[in-house]
């Protein structure tokens, strides 16, 4: 067995271990092995799981770039085609990331507002900490004091210039929360222009949750007038006007297409054939508001229908794909195939 | 000879000729909006009798999870728009939450439109984001993600912030400390398959299993069924006929309540599935028929 | 309740389950013969593969929404059979893929099968076509890729969900032979009355020991039947002890289930106590 | 472009779109064939960042790079770098050689993840096994007598009869190496198929309500919100 099978018949082996392992053993192990909880990282590890799998996304991207990029190189049938398949892509990841982005930064604007509160909570906190000797409360608290005017103007700056089409409610919010810090600010700032040493800690507490109502307030305008932004329209005509369309469009071809299949196959040929057509007659009568002209009962056959033979019979298949299922994940895990496509192959017959 | 060939042709219609008849039989009913009242749903009964007795109590709530697309639209945003009003109107505070990212848009336009029908229907009341509802948003991971749930000492930890990224810990729902233990009910619209598998498996602890309802497209209702009748299904929402059902229901508790087209949709559809059955039996009888002109001939 | 740790009658059949299927094997490399019935569907195969040469059309091999799981594994092992038959016979063969590491995967096992036969270099990677990772886009790529390259023989082989119907359809309607195996059975429906031939749920995973006959797959098989005789008698068993239980309430027999999920303490509890 | 236009044009696009895949029925065609290539284009484009947006950003690479801590305007820090963080790097790295199936030489170093990926499925259906199958086996147990306040039901006795009668008649269908010599096996396993028909066909009944429902919700936006976009193009009105 070369080198490289045993290579990869090792690393399959490794990528269940883990999984295996937290199944088979308890909560926590018992005393006598260390009371161990192995399950302790256990959304890390699943993360780390999913990452390998993540990372392969542009595998896609380049199979597209490759078989419809060689298209137009060599100007094959359909090269036209190709061009609109990479242009709307290129288009479209393009407008995602640029909304991601953008609402990214909707985001980080009411987050300075939060990071001031648990800042504010921090120089409380540590203060009454005994073993904390970093700045001085007054000290911290004159940056404090400096931030929260640049991050109050900022907040300001949105109130004075107020867009027409964005609801007023919005902006009365924002007011009555903005007033609420400022008047919370000013008194830090008294107390730091007279140049006393800052003892009262209410002021903190209350200073972080008003700052704590700000954000959100602030946040639902950003969010809001963001949503009239032309990145944002842009994303949403392409999402809204042509993939979602399209998928629904799809997925309803087959409402055309189950009716055709059933007119084609439901011919009395077999008994199967005609058990299978007699069995989907029934269940339609049962579920559509005709029934009550047709038969009070159909319900209710349809239901025994649905509950007695066919789950039993949807059981006995899952049984079966379930032990055959079992069995494969066995023979995966420890690589058990004699001329299995997972090993070099060797050179066959040139 | 000419009436064997043209019952051939009765025997297989080209099937374009099939499409023009569907578009025909659902379209003639959308124009003239022509509705009858839709078949009884004994699972949706159960559902719409766990949710009817639900109380709004400190630290219960509701987790709704939307696992489905634009695709399957029609059926699933019925059935989740029904229950979720439902529950709004027992102002049974919910936390909704997708494994599905193209879920994203219903999850922020469903509870906005029933806060605006109820709002319009009874002007001195309010509902609320943050208070009534809150929405956490497309988490990827699947299974990963349902299985660390139960895990959880604390919901607002886990899932840190919401889908507009304010932290959850500011939201009046999450004042209290929530665990697997506070949901007293789960409701799951999906028209994926597998999704609901995860929460089958792993939405559970040891010794506490909140009520589990959910809502599939007409294709899963055979395996719900199977769920159903080994206890961990509780209540179903079969395909829209369920949803019209519930709707029904619904108007008939709530009087003043707003007409939503679920019940259209229920009517359009009976039609098309009287064409479909009387393709069947033509399909059939010319079959028979033309057997016996050619053992006649032969 | 949930199952989150095994209980000690799980990793007892986790056990009792591989004894079956390591026996056989070993009995299968030995070179014993085992009995195994006919499936339709699965000599359609090569039916299939043939009449495709015969026309000289392309065959298109496709997996599905099937992710990385034991199901893609079973559906590889027909993916390798069908690809070294299409190196032989010099076909054109098409993989319209659904997952960017399933087709890493698909990929390489398609290059092994052309490089078992000798005929690497005739390998065109551009075979291998991307669609895309959301369903229906995936469906409507699928849809126009067979009807215009005019597929003679198409294979419907893994995990499907809504769209299986469309796919079906799509081969369906330019005339193409197909053999459709799927692992979730509500699709099944929609195959048989749209395909030629429908493997359903097991057989899928038997689909590869059929064709190739291999050993080890066929101990496989044949251990996995040994293990649905056991639960079959499992079933039998646990209807008896319910019948029991219902017509003689007093004698309250533990039923296997519970048995089955009973925690380490109490087993233990049972051992010392012998209760 | 007034907010108002925008929802017009996308509605008339939606429209156009539709419209291009209904013509497939008709037949594979040109207007088809550039729709269909404009949607695998967008899935792809959104496919790609949606992945990168809502997993690998948030979950591994914040926390990688520290994007989540906080500098305080006095230099102090919201939290420290926890260090176990950059053993994320290992499945990130290991992830890539996904890519080297590209490579002639190094082709095998593809099959590592590979094989890694398989073996994660692997161990995960073992949990997966049991928490799936035995609500489902204790509730095929079913007694196949059932009271009913004294009385034998017969109506459940016999629907419980007959479920396990078909659960045990489906599996004996799909027992690959059993030779079904006897008339009794043979008309049991025919029966089994029988059976499997009856469920086959409950299935496709149960389906049919929801492709039409779709295809109703496709319609009612051709006919209803479309084709009012239309007049409101045409008659440069305001829209209705």
């Amino acid at each position: 067995m070369n080198y490289r099978k045993a290579l990869i018949t090792f690393f399959t082996f490794l990528g269940g271990i883990y999984f295996f392992l937290e199944f088979v053993l308890p909560e926590k192990l018992p005393e006598a092995l260390g009371g161990y909880v192995f399950g302790m990282f256990h959304s890390e590890i699943s993360n780390g799981f999913i990452a390998i799998g993540a990372v392969a996304f542009a595998l896609g991207l380049i199979n597209l770039f490759y078989v419809h990029g060689s298209k137009i190189i060599f100007k094959r049938k359909g090269a036209l085609n190709s061009i609109a398949l990479l242009v709307s892509l290129l288009l479209m990841a393009y407008l995602t990331l640029n909304e991601w982005i953008s609402s990214e930064q909707v985001n980080t604007r009411s987050a300075d507002l939060r990071n001031l509160a648990a800042f504010s909570e921090r120089i409380k906190g540590d203060a009454e900490k005994s073993d904390y000797e970093g700045l001085s409360v007054t000290e911290r608290v004159v940056f404090l004091n400096d931030a929260l005017k640049i991050e109050l103007s900022k907040v300001q700056a949105v109130l004075d210039n107020r867009e027409s089409a964005m609801p007023n409610f919005l902006y009365e919010d924002l007011t009555t929360n903005l007033a609420v810090v400022t008047d919370k600010a000013e008194k830090i700032n008294k107390v730091i222009n007279n140049g006393s040493v800052f003892t009262d800690f209410t002021i903190l507490t209350d200073l972080s949750t008003a700052l704590n109502i700000l954000a959100p307030s602030f946040y639902k305008i950003n969010e809001t007038s963001y949503r009239t932004s032309t990145e944002k329209l842009t994303y949403d005509f392409v999402y809204e006007g042509f993939f979602v369309p399209l998928g629904s469009a799809m997925f309803s071809l087959l409402g055309f297409y189950i009716i055709s299949a059933g007119y084609r196959a439901f011919r009395i040929r077999s008994t199967e054939s005609a058990l299978m057509m007699i069995a989907a007659v029934i269940v339609m009568l049962g579920q559509i508001p005709f029934y009550i002209y047709i038969w009070n009962g159909l319900p209710e056959v349809r239901l025994w229908l649905l509950e007695y033979p066919s789950a039993a019979a949807f059981r006995a298949v899952k049984f079966g794909a379930a032990i055959a299922g079992l069995y494969m994940a066995v023979r995966m895990w420890f690589s058990i195939e004699s001329s299995s496509f997972i090993e070099e192959g060797k050179e066959g017959p040139q | 000879m000419k009436s064997r060939s043209k019952l051939r042709s009765l025997l297989n219609l080209d099937r374009r000729v099939i499409f023009l008849f569907v578009l025909l039989a659902l379209a003639w009913p959308l124009l003239n909006k022509y509705t009858i009242r839709p078949a009884r749903m004994k699972s949706a009964d159960k559902l719409f009798k766990i949710v009817d007795e639900l109380k709004p109590e400190k630290g219960k709530v509701a987790f709704v999870a939307f696992d489905f697309g634009p695709n399957t639209k029609a059926e699933n945003a019925s059935q989740a728009q029904v229950v979720v009003e439902h529950l709004m109107r027992k102002r049974i505070p919910i936390i909704l939450f997708s494994q599905y990212v193209l879920a994203d848009p219903f999850l922020k336009s469903i509870p906005e439109k029933i806060k605006l029908s109820l709002e319009s229907e009874f002007p001195e009341e309010k509902w609320e984001y943050g208070k009534d509802w809150v929405n956490l948003g497309y988490r990827p991971g699947s299974a990963l993600i349902i299985q660390s749930i139960p895990k959880s000492t604390n919901l607002a930890e886990t899932f840190i912030i919401d889908a507009f990224s304010t932290p959850l810990k500011e939201l009046p729902i999450f004042k209290e400390k929530l665990t697997l233990k506070n949901i007293t009910l789960l409701f799951q619209v999906t028209g994926l398959v597998g999704t609901f598998d995860s929460y089958v498996q792993f939405f559970q602890t040891k010794d506490y299993r909140p009520q589990f309802s959910h809502g599939c497209t007409s294709i899963t209702i055979p395996e719900a069924y199977i769920y159903l009748d080994s206890g961990q299904l509780n209540g179903l929402l079969e395909g829209i006929a369920g949803a019209a059902w519930y709707s029904y229901r619904l108007s008939d508790e709530y009087k003043a309540r707003e007409e939503d087209d679920a019940v259209l949709i229920n009517t359009g559809l009976g039609i098309a599935h009287l064409l479909l059955i009387g393709l069947i039996i033509l399909g059939n009888i010319s079959g028979l028929i033309s057997k016996r002109i050619e053992r006649v001939a032969t | 309740m949930g199952i989150e740790h095994a209980s000690p009658a799980m990793i007892l059949i986790l056990l009792i389950l591989a004894g079956p299927l390591f026996y056989f094997i070993r009995k299968a490399i030995k070179g014993h013969q085992f009995f195994v019935r006919k499936i339709a569907g699965i000599d359609a195969i090569n039916q299939a593969i043939g009449r495709s040469a015969e026309l000289g059309r392309p065959v298109s091999f496709c997996t599905g929404l099937t992710n990385i799981s034991p199901t893609l594994y079973a559906v590889l092992g027909v993916l390798f059979h069908v690809a070294r038959r299409c190196a032989i016979y010099r076909n054109k063969l098409i993989l319209p893929q659904n997952q960017p590491d399933v087709m890493a995967i698909a990929e390489s096992v398609m290059k092994d099968a052309y490089r078992i036969e000798g005929r690497l270099h005739e390998f065109d990677p551009s075979n291998i076509i991307y669609l895309s990772d959301e369903q229906f886009a995936f469906a409507s790529g699928y849809m126009g890729t067979i009807h215009r390259e005019k597929v003679a023989s198409a294979f419907l082989f893994g995990y499907f969900a809504a769209e299986s119907l469309i796919l079906a359809e799509a081969g369906q309607q330019i005339g193409a032979m197909q053999v459709a195996a799927s692992v979730s059975p509500e699709q099944v429906p929609f195959f048989i009355t749209s395909c030629d031939y429908t493997l359903i749920g097991e057989e899928l995973f038997a689909a590869a020991a059929y064709l190739t006959r291999e050993p080890v797959q066929m101990g496989s098989l044949y251990a996995q039947d040994r293990v649905k005789i056991v639960i079959f008698g499992l079933i039998i068993v646990g209807v008896l002890i319910a019948t029991a239980n219902t017509i003689f309430p007093e004698v309250n027999w533990i039923n296997i289930d519970t048995i089955i999920r009973a925690p380490w303490q109490d087993v233990k509890a049972w051992l010392v106590g012998g209760s | 472009m007034t907010n108002q236009t925008l929802i017009l044009w996308t509605t008339i696009m939606g429209g156009v779109c539709t419209l291009s895949i209904f013509s497939f029925l008709i037949k594979e065609n040109p207007f088809y064939r550039v729709f269909e290539h404009i949607f695998i284009g967008i899935a792809a484009g959104l496919g790609a960042i949606q992945g990168f947006r809502y997993f690998l950003w948030p979950q591994i690479l914040v926390p990688l790079f520290g994007l989540n801590i906080v500098q305080y305007p006095d230099g102090s820090f919201s939290g420290e770098y926890n260090p176990y963080v950059l053993l994320y790097i290992a499945p990130l790295l290991f992830g890539l050689l996904y890519y080297f199936i590209y490579s002639k030489k190094h082709g095998w170093l593809a099959k590592l993840v590979i094989g890694f990926s398989l073996g994660a499925s692997a161990g995960l259906s073992f949990k997966g096994f049991f928490a799936e199958m035995l609500p489902q086996l204790s509730s095929s147990f079913k007694s196949l007598v059932v009271m009913a306040n004294g009385t034998i039901d017969w109506a459940s006795s016999l629907s419980n009869m007959l479920f396990v009668f078909t659960l045990l008649a489906v599996m004996y269908y799909f027992f690959f190496s059993i030779k079904a010599e006897s008339a009794t096996a043979k008309k049991f396993s025919a029966s089994g198929r029988w059976l499997m028909m009856v469920c086959f066909g409950s299935f496709f009944g149960s389906t049919v309500m929801a492709r039409l429902a779709l295809l109703v919700e496709r319609l009612q936006f051709l006919l209803i919100d479309w084709a009012s976009a239309i007049k409101t193009l045409f008659s440069f009105g305001p829209p209705a």
